[in-house]
């Protein structure tokens, strides 16, 4: 088990270790260069966020910087999304492997993963802080939906069918309103798979 | 058929009388009205409070038990969309046959219909679970494209009694329309301007009246196969079941001719006292109520058929669980309820064979409460009786209602009774141009044109 | 009570929970208005993945069978037990009580941490260093003077108790309420060995139990019940097993769940079972040869225990006692069993020794009585009653109580509070405030056994571990980790427990056993160990003989007072000795007997009932020697008439808001007498008289008869095995024939059903689907329930109360009905003593034509593509017609927002998140656990490959121990529930309604009842 | 309020005086006569001669209309989102009759109240003389016409008895 955690953690830093190397390139768009198929993220601070679409989480974390400029894969930190119902939120551990060593890049950024050090170096401690993300994709809780099957069958771009483009979003907002049967079922008819009531319902 | 041709009201009897009596029952109400008004406006209040308990705690408050999953809340209903049908036979299908004495009750018969379906209306919203989505039995366009179930016998109750509120509102209305201009022309003030916004510009001119008169015709001919149907499409939410003593193919014509039974039960008891009270004895005399105990003796007749046809089927098939549900109906554990329906509809309505006791009012209205309680015991009997003891001997459970299922039962009551009230108060409850129909117009010379 | 501190600590659960938050909160519609939050894990566990059940292999602490246990977990908590499939005991079965666990971890009546009392005696919450200060310190001032009684099970956590106590120079008891004293004791008088052997129900051909409740709580009962199935379900299955089936006899004077499964009751005076034993050993061995050369001495012994004198003794002909007799030696092996609590008189080491006398003579011991198992027992009544003299005695100064509650499982009046109180400090390890924690000073709640490490030893060959499969609920401790803290604190003595914890020190202990074992890696041989859920083998049986001088003195069992009625006090199925009292799954299964949940009941005989003028409900008071009480009445004709029954397990007076103040303790009628070394329950006689008291008894049972309706079918055993179908056996039998449709109507029906199939042919009905279905072998159903507790676990169901039992709204998917079939059609409640019980398991049928369908008027009852009845809860405004149209009453409405009541926090963290809970105003039913599935469904997608059979095992059959349920796709031709559709003896309920169910029943074998 | 029409308002008490001026004034070319009465009578209606009322028509089509709207919808409904039940086919069509006849009732009344609205607008009485006791006890007849002929009909009117004859417009 512990083994597992320490190679787990090990995987995670040579990840991070790379990114940073590959993201030298990336700081080059800023003076107007983008890189292939990376996507420029905007220079953003926390306190932009009010003016952002979606709710305003704790930490200002950039999905169009780790998913869009860094390309990041989105079950990197997602990683049960293709094997089980669930997507699962990254631990801060997860979020660590790569920021023990990256610092951000610019002040509000690092002012950013400062907040998730402190969440992390307090964790053992009786009243640590709690890192509460504010859900912005909900599903209602008699409707069954494995993550997994949609994965495997839509393929790559599952994750945006329902969730957006969130490679792009500075702050992840609600696209499509998923806990809307009509949502589902318009795919569902459309691609031509079942819509029995118990497919999803029990 | 002499009594049948023999016109209603009394011959002296002009037009203009006529249209004074009747606006005078509009006219300021008496405190006896008002305390009737009041009973009727706090038994409501004592329903909604019941039903705000439901929506709070549960249908758990009334004495539903496993399997009996219907009880009071249905017994209720049918019962109200049964009590409907009386008016709307005499409103439509004693039009259709010309039947003279229905003239002076047909109104107050027909206002009777329309209230008691809007009662029974709101009980399968008040049985219901989750009463906040009601609306889905109905076919309406949703995100979810999600359409119901025609097969239901609830769907098909939902499109019956939607229709049947309907139609009956309609025929109402339209019969309303000229006896709201001749009250509109009677009084004066504020009134005046209520009503001549409810009489839609009648004026009684030829053209009128020619449109008019055909299309109640139309109306009538619509409205009478509903009578047959409404009950037998209630009928056969117990008859499209499994259930032992619900599926019977008797039951579409026991239940219309109940619905009827207990229809007339329900017009004799208002039309009793609401004749003292609007002094209408003149109106509606012994003659209209012998005809109206003479339909109760036929339908009770029918009823009392039926019942003796129910326990025949039961034993004549050989069903085992047939068998045992009959037997369990009149001997089991609530023979009370099952006593008490065959007494009040099978045996009290064989009474009505004496003349003397079909032109007593106080009999008839006696007997008229008997009909009541025993149609509502019938319905009761039926549901709650016969889901008690079904196919699988260890889910039997007795249902003791509750104080939940009796606040209900007494708003609904109150509900019915307040808007009647509010009705006699408001409107002709006696139809005017019908009567005046059939009262000849003076002549000049004796003898006539025609 | 109110002192305690009951609120849990939210913190800690959001660290366990982590993200999806509690997956399951009551359907509350698709409002998203509210924001929720998403707490991630800082640190996950790396077994956990989102979404995904994680399994862990445990042990089950509940009885001392020691099963083995599957707990499922999500998101790192606990959501079901089930049996470990690998576990020699209990092969992946596992009992109502044993499931129920769930709601012992669960309980929102666990004490959250150590608590002591100040100097006013209120309890007051204390620190764990705090805690332990004081107990060290208690410790140091009493030296020597220390005693700890235990009801823990062997193994390594007991044997640490015992040495760190015998350290201190205390005393140790390990001491549980059904600890089988008299077998113990007969077996070293009979055979010289103190020990409890297993028994190989499975192969016996003839079982006879004297007062043994071998399939409720004797012993191992999931075992025992594989066994029994196995002995008496072989009916059909292949040529062989064609002529095995067992016959099984009851011979007591109350007729148990035992009793109604066994072929013949013989309800016997108490106390006259060893005489009749004795009396079959005789003819045993007087008229079959084949007894083990040794026994011939004792004929002589035996002779003088005439047929006659045990018929006349027992109340039965001479016949019948040779006719038993006969019966048990010709069928080889067979199996007499006893030692059951409720026949545990003063006589009963008799009893046991005479029952193994019986099997020695038939040649059973080493064939079906195995002994070498060692099952696991305490050191018995006779040490606690040593210990409590010792603490009358002020020579306890310490008393530590650990997994027992002695104060409400020993009679009151054996003064055991009293005794308490001479102690000067008493501490409790209980995670409850039961009535022994409450008599103490210091509560050091321990962690449940699903959250400490653990190993146990329940018998000889099987080493089977505990494992923590979540992070602690409370704020408890490892009563192991409190010994080992306690032990360097104190020093001295202690000082050579070193051990950082007990994990620590079990891996240690652990160590030793992979070095006995061989193993070249320690690690790798407790990691596959901890995989598989410990070591399993299988000893060989020891050879026994008889002990040298084996003699026989025979006394007649005294009964305490001159009352009418003897009383005999029996183990509930369901509460075993009062420790399920808080488990509300458990107080809401009926009981499997009287079908009377969540109060207690008094048992009395119909001609009794009706000579005190008594009828269901109405209160008796019953008066002894040493108490009395008032009781509600339960009409039962499996009861002698001059014996009245009380099931044990209430009448708490602390234990929590379930348990507390509920029902009565029938120990309080009984004597504490100690003179056998064992408690003897049935050892009173009581008065009883009729009170103005009522109760309506909240039982799940409308008519107690199948009124000739084929509900449960049977067949004679001839005819099973000539193959017949039931129609054709009903013919055989010359009944009128048993015609379920004339010919040509069926053939109209058929036709019209192809016609109307082809219509339905659409959409998503057109593609090829697998058909779901069940068989129920009803030979093999014993009804014990114990699939009703895994459906209340594997679908949320919640329980309803007592009061909504009443009005039979209790929300069992599966209700297993019980008939009394004795010819009488209707009538009453109370049934003749030669009526037999018929079990039958009913949940939604799943019909092709189902009623339930078509009535809904917004399709929330539907077909699904694969043949289930599905509901959508979501869907269903409450019209409850389908309820009403169903002819198996199967369907199950939520009158009252039920679940909001029923899983309280943390209770709630049980909830399935596969399953949604259902809110108010909806119907559910039985949906052959959908879930499961649709999750096998999934895997498979993903594999690429098709369901097999065996993927989709249903809550139910999964923990079936008679292995009675079959589930899987009956278009498959190869299931093995396509199998059971074609077996002769299957047909479906209310078969002739044309609803065509999806669920099998398979007729149930009876012997003739001739004989 | 419309424009009030030029013409010639009688009341009678006796409904044969009222029946004389109509035939008289028929005979006469004044066939635009619009005849008030408290309650349908066939006399007037006969002495009129209108054709019969198409209403019907509307009963008619809008009873079909219902027919066929029961039968498309249950049966669209079924197939557009197919749920099996009870083992029945997808579209049933024994239970959809009770739709289709319900909406043959339904949509048949309420066109027929719609025709008879319409039908009674197309001939409005806007503008036309009204008095109440028209709807009490008296029968009302109102002749338009132009001025010079305005004293011929008030001759026919008293001629057959008008208990009131006033001049319009």
């Amino acid at each position: 088990m512990r083994k597992l955690a320490v190679l787990g953690t090990l995987a995670t830093m040579g990840f991070a270790v790379g990114v940073v190397v590959t993201s030298r390139p990336s700081n080059a768009q800023e003076s107007g260069r983008p890189a292939p198929d990376s996507i420029a993220a905007p220079m953003l601070s926390a306190s932009d966020t009010a003016s952002l679409k979606g709710p305003r989480q704790p930490i200002f974390f950039r999905h169009d910087i780790h998913a869009g400029q860094f390309k990041i894969d989105c079950q990197y930190c997602h990683y049960s999304v293709s094997t089980a119902t669930e997507p699962g939120i990254p631990t801060v551990q997860t979020c660590m492997g790569c920021h023990l060593v990256v610092a951000g890049s610019d002040s509000g950024g690092r002012a950013e993963i400062r907040k998730l050090r402190t969440f992390y170096n307090e964790r053992d401690s009786t009243d640590a802080p709690r890192l509460e993300w504010v859900r912005v994709h909900t599903l209602a809780r008699h409707a069954h939906f494995p993550h997994m099957l949609h994965v495997a069958a839509i393929g790559p771009t599952a994750c945006g069918t329902c969730h957006g483009d969130v490679a792009r979003m500075p702050q992840v907002w609600k696209v499509n309103d998923v806990n809307n049967m009509g949502f589902c079922i318009n795919c569902h008819v459309e691609r031509n798979v079942p819509r029995d009531c118990s497919t999803c319902h029990y | 058929m002499t009594a049948i041709t023999q016109p209603g009201p009394p011959l002296t009897q002009t037009h203009a009388e006529v249209t004074r009596d009747v606006v005078a029952t509009l006219g300021t109400p008496s405190r006896g009205y008002y305390l009737a008004l009041f009973g009727a406006v706090g038994m409501f209040l004592v329903g909604l409070g019941t039903f705000v308990m439901l929506l709070k705690d549960g249908l758990g408050l009334a004495g539903y038990v496993h399997p009996v999953m219907w009880l009071v809340y249905i017994t209720t209903f049918v019962f109200w969309v049964g009590i409907g049908h009386a008016g709307t036979l005499i409103s439509a299908i004693l039009y259709l046959f010309r039947s003279p004495w229905r003239t002076a009750v047909y109104r107050s018969t027909e206002a009777m219909t329309v209230f008691a379906v809007m009662t029974a209306g709101l009980f399968p919203i008040i049985h219901i679970g989750r009463q906040w989505i009601f609306y889905w039995l109905l076919p309406y366009p949703n995100q979810r494209m999600l359409w119901p179930n025609f097969k239901s016998p609830l769907i098909w109750d939902v499109f019956a009694i939607g229709t049947y509120l309907t139609v009956s509102t309609t025929f109402l209305v339209v019969g309303l329309v000229p006896d709201i201009a001749a009250v509109r022309d009677k009084v004066s003030g504020w009134r005046k301007k209520v009503y001549a916004m409810c009489s839609l510009g009648w004026t009684g001119s030829d053209n009128q009246w020619r449109h008019y008169t055909r299309g109640y015709l139309y109306l009538a001919a619509l409205a009478t196969p509903l009578v047959l149907s409404v009950h037998s499409v209630v009928s056969w939410d117990f008859a499209m079941s499994i259930v032992p003593g619900w599926h019977g193919t008797i039951f579409a014509p026991y239940f219309v001719a109940g619905a009827i039974y207990s229809g007339i039960g329900m017009v004799l008891t208002l039309l009793v006292p609401l004749r003292k009270v609007l002094k209408l004895e003149h109106m509606i005399t012994e003659y209209h109520f012998d005809n109206l105990a003479k339909l109760t003796l036929l339908t009770g007749s029918i009823l009392f058929y039926a019942y003796l046809m129910e326990y025949f089927v039961g034993w004549y098939s050989a069903n085992t669980f047939e068998q045992t549900t009959f037997f369990r109906r009149a001997f089991g554990p609530q023979w009370w309820a099952g006593w008490s329906m065959i007494i009040c509809n099978a045996f009290v309505s064989q009474l009505l064979w004496f003349r003397k006791i079909r032109t007593n009012l106080t009999a008839l209205f006696v007997i008229s409460i008997f009909i009541n309680v025993g149609m509502w015991f019938e319905r009761y009997v039926i549901i709650a009786s016969s889901l008690s003891n079904d196919y699988i001997p260890y889910a039997w459970a007795q249902a003791n209602p509750t104080w939940a299922d009796w606040g209900i039962l007494v708003g609904s009551f109150g509900w019915f009774l307040m808007y009647f009230l509010l009705f006699a108060r408001t409107f002709p409850i006696v139809a005017i141009q019908e009567i005046k129909e059939m009262i000849p117009m003076p002549r000049r010379k004796r003898g006539g044109a025609h | 009570m109110a002192e305690v501190d009951r609120g849990l600590d939210r913190r800690k659960f959001l660290k366990v929970l982590g993200v999806t938050g509690v997956g399951s909160a009551a359907l509350g519609g698709c409002s998203t208005d509210k924001v929720e939050k998403l707490i991630p894990y800082l640190v996950q566990d790396p077994n956990q993945v989102p979404g995904k059940a994680t399994i862990y292999a445990s042990t089950c602490t509940e009885c001392s069978a020691g099963c083995g246990l599957h707990v499922t977990t999500r998101e790192a908590r606990a959501i079901k037990l089930e049996g470990n499939p690998d576990h020699p005991v209990n092969r992946g079965a596992l009992c109502a009580r044993g499931q129920a666990a769930l709601q012992g971890l669960y309980n929102p009546d666990r004490i959250a941490g150590p608590m002591a009392r100040n100097e006013a005696g209120d309890w007051v919450k204390v620190t764990w260093d705090d805690a332990i200060g004081r107990l060290v310190r208690a410790l140091l001032a009493a030296p020597g003077r220390l005693a700890v009684l235990s009801g823990a099970g062997a193994g390594t956590f007991s044997d640490l108790f015992r040495d760190w106590t015998e350290a201190q120079g205390g005393q140790f008891v390990r001491w549980e309420p059904f600890d089988h004293e008299a077998m113990r004791a007969a077996n070293r008088r009979i055979f010289g060995l103190d020990e409890l052997p297993a028994h190989d129900f499975a192969r016996a051909r003839h079982i006879v139990s004297f007062g043994a409740e071998f399939l409720e709580t004797w012993l191992a009962p999931v075992e025992n019940q594989r066994g029994f199935a196995e002995a008496r379900g072989r009916v059909g299955e292949g040529q062989e097993g064609e002529r095995g089936m067992a016959k099984a006899v009851y011979i007591g004077p109350r007729r148990s769940l035992t009793g109604l499964n066994a072929d013949e009751w013989h309800a016997t005076t108490p106390g006259s079972e060893a005489l009749l034993a004795l009396a079959m050993a005789n003819v045993v061995l007087s008229e079959r040869s084949g007894a083990p050369p040794d026994a011939n001495a004792l004929r002589g012994v035996l002779s003088e225990y005439t047929p006659q004198r045990a018929a006349e003794a027992a109340g039965l002909e001479t016949e019948t006692v040779l006719r038993l007799a006969r019966e048990f030696a010709s069928a080889q092996p067979s199996l007499a069993v006893a030692g059951g609590i409720s026949a545990q008189h003063r006589g009963a080491v008799d009893v046991c020794a005479a029952v193994n006398l019986l099997n020695y003579v038939a040649g059973n011991v080493g064939e079906t009585v195995l002994f070498g198992a060692r099952l696991q027992a305490g050191d018995g009544y006779g040490a606690l009653r040593t210990l409590q003299q010792s603490m009358t005695a002020s020579q306890v100064g310490v008393l530590i109580v650990h997994e027992a509650n002695p104060v409400y499982a020993v009679p009151a009046e054996s003064g055991f509070a009293a005794a308490m109180a001479q102690v000067p400090f008493k501490v409790s390890t209980s995670a409850y405030l039961d009535e022994t924690s409450a008599a103490c000073d210091l509560l050091l709640p321990n962690h449940h056994a699903l959250e400490r490490w653990d190993d146990a030893k329940p018998r000889a060959g099987i080493h089977a571990l505990l494992q923590p499969v979540m992070e602690p609920v409370f704020g408890t401790k490892p009563t192991g980790d409190v010994l080992l803290e306690t032990a360097r604190l104190v020093g001295g003595a202690l000082g050579g427990f070193s051990a950082v914890n007990f994990e620590a020190h079990l891996k240690d202990a652990w160590a030793s056993v992979a070095q006995a074992a061989g193993a070249s890696d320690t690690v790798e041989f407790w990691r596959e160990s901890l995989r598989r859920g410990g070591r399993f083998a299988t000893p060989e049986p020891t050879v026994v003989g008889l002990a040298a001088g084996v003699r026989l003195q025979l006394t007649e069992p005294a009964l305490d007072g001159d009352g009418e009625f003897t009383l005999l006090p029996y183990p509930s199925p369901m509460l075993f000795d009062g420790r399920g009292a808080n488990r509300p799954w458990l107080r809401e299964n009926p009981d499997p007997v009287s079908k009377i949940t969540w109060h207690s009941w008094v048992e009395v005989h119909p001609d009794t009932a009706a000579r005190l003028d008594v009828r269901d409900g109405e209160h008796l008071r019953l008066t002894s020697p040493h108490g009395a009480l008032e009781v509600p009445v339960y009409v039962y004709a499996g009861v002698r008439r001059d014996v009245i029954a009380l099931p044990l397990g209430l009448g708490h007076t602390e234990f929590g808001a379930y348990a507390t103040g509920e029902g009565v303790n029938p120990l309080d009628l009984l004597s504490a007498d100690d003179g056998s070394g064992f408690l003897p329950y049935l050892s009173t006689r009581v008065e009883v008289e009729r009170t103005r008291g009522f109760t309506k008894l909240a039982t799940t049972q409308g008519n107690p008869r199948q009124l000739g309706r084929g509900i449960v079918e049977t067949m004679p055993l001839p005819l099973a095995e000539r193959g017949l179908t039931v129609a054709q056996s009903y013919e055989e039998q010359g009944h009128a024939e048993h015609e379920i449709n004339p010919e040509l109507e069926r053939e109209a029906i058929v036709g019209w059903a192809e016609v109307q199939q082809e219509k339905q042919r659409f959409g998503g009905y057109a593609d090829p689907h697998p058909k779901w279905g069940m068989a129920v072998d009803l030979s093999r159903c014993t009804g014990c329930s114990a699939c009703v507790t895994a459906c209340y676990a594997e679908n949320n169901i919640p329980w309803v109360g007592a009061d909504e039992v009443r009005r039979g709204r209790e929300m069992s998917w599966m209700r297993i009905e019980r008939y009394w079939e004795d010819g009488a059609h209707d009538g009453g409640a109370s049934h003749a003593e030669s009526a037999e019980a018929r079990f039958i398991p009913v949940m939604c049928q799943h019909c092709d034509n189902a009623p339930c369908e078509p009535v809904c008027p917004v399709y929330a009852s539907y077909h699904t593509p694969d043949g289930l009845n599905g509901q959508v809860y979501n869907r269903c405004v409450g019209t409850r017609y389908c309820g009403n149209n169903c002819p198996y009453k199967v369907r199950y409405y939520n009158w009252f927002a039920f679940a909001k009541r029923a899983f309280p926090e943390p209770m709630s963290l049980q909830l399935n998140p596969e399953v949604t809970v259902r809110a108010r105003g909806v119907m559910e039913k039985c949906t052959f656990c959908i879930q499961r599935i649709r999750s096998a469904q999934h895997t498979a997608r993903l594999e690429g490959r098709e369901v097999q059979d065996g993927d989709v095992v249903t809550a139910c059959a999964q923990a079936c121990p008679s292995g009675a349920i079959v589930f899987g796709n009956v278009r498959d031709p190869e299931s093995r529930v396509a199998a059971a559709r074609q077996h002769p003896r299957g047909y479906h309920l209310l078969e002739d309604l044309n609803v065509r169910p999806s669920v099998t029943y398979l007729a149930k074998v009876i012997h003739s009842v001739e004989a | 309020m419309a424009a009030p029409v030029p013409g010639v308002l009688a009341a009678f008490d006796h409904i044969d005086g009222a029946l004389d001026a109509i035939h008289e004034l028929k005979a006469s070319g004044h066939t635009d006569l619009t005849v008030y009465s408290a309650a349908p009578n066939h006399e007037i209606e006969a002495a009129i001669g209108h054709p019969v009322s198409r209403v019907r028509l509307f009963t008619l089509i809008g009873g079909l209309t219902g027919c066929t709207a029961g039968y498309a919808m249950t049966t669209w409904m079924s197939y557009d989102w197919p749920l099996l039940v009870g083992g029945k086919p997808i579209a049933s069509i024994p239970p959809y009759v009770v739709i289709m006849f319900e909406l043959t009732i339904l949509i048949g009344a309420l066109s027929t109240v719609a025709g008879m609205i319409i039908l009674s607008i197309r001939r409005s009485v806007r503008g036309k003389p009204f008095h109440p006791r028209f709807s009490d006890d008296q029968v009302g007849i109102f002749a338009p016409c132009a001025a010079h002929q305005a004293d011929a009909v008030s001759r026919v009117f008293t001629t057959h008895g008008a208990v009131e004859v006033t001049r319009e417009g």
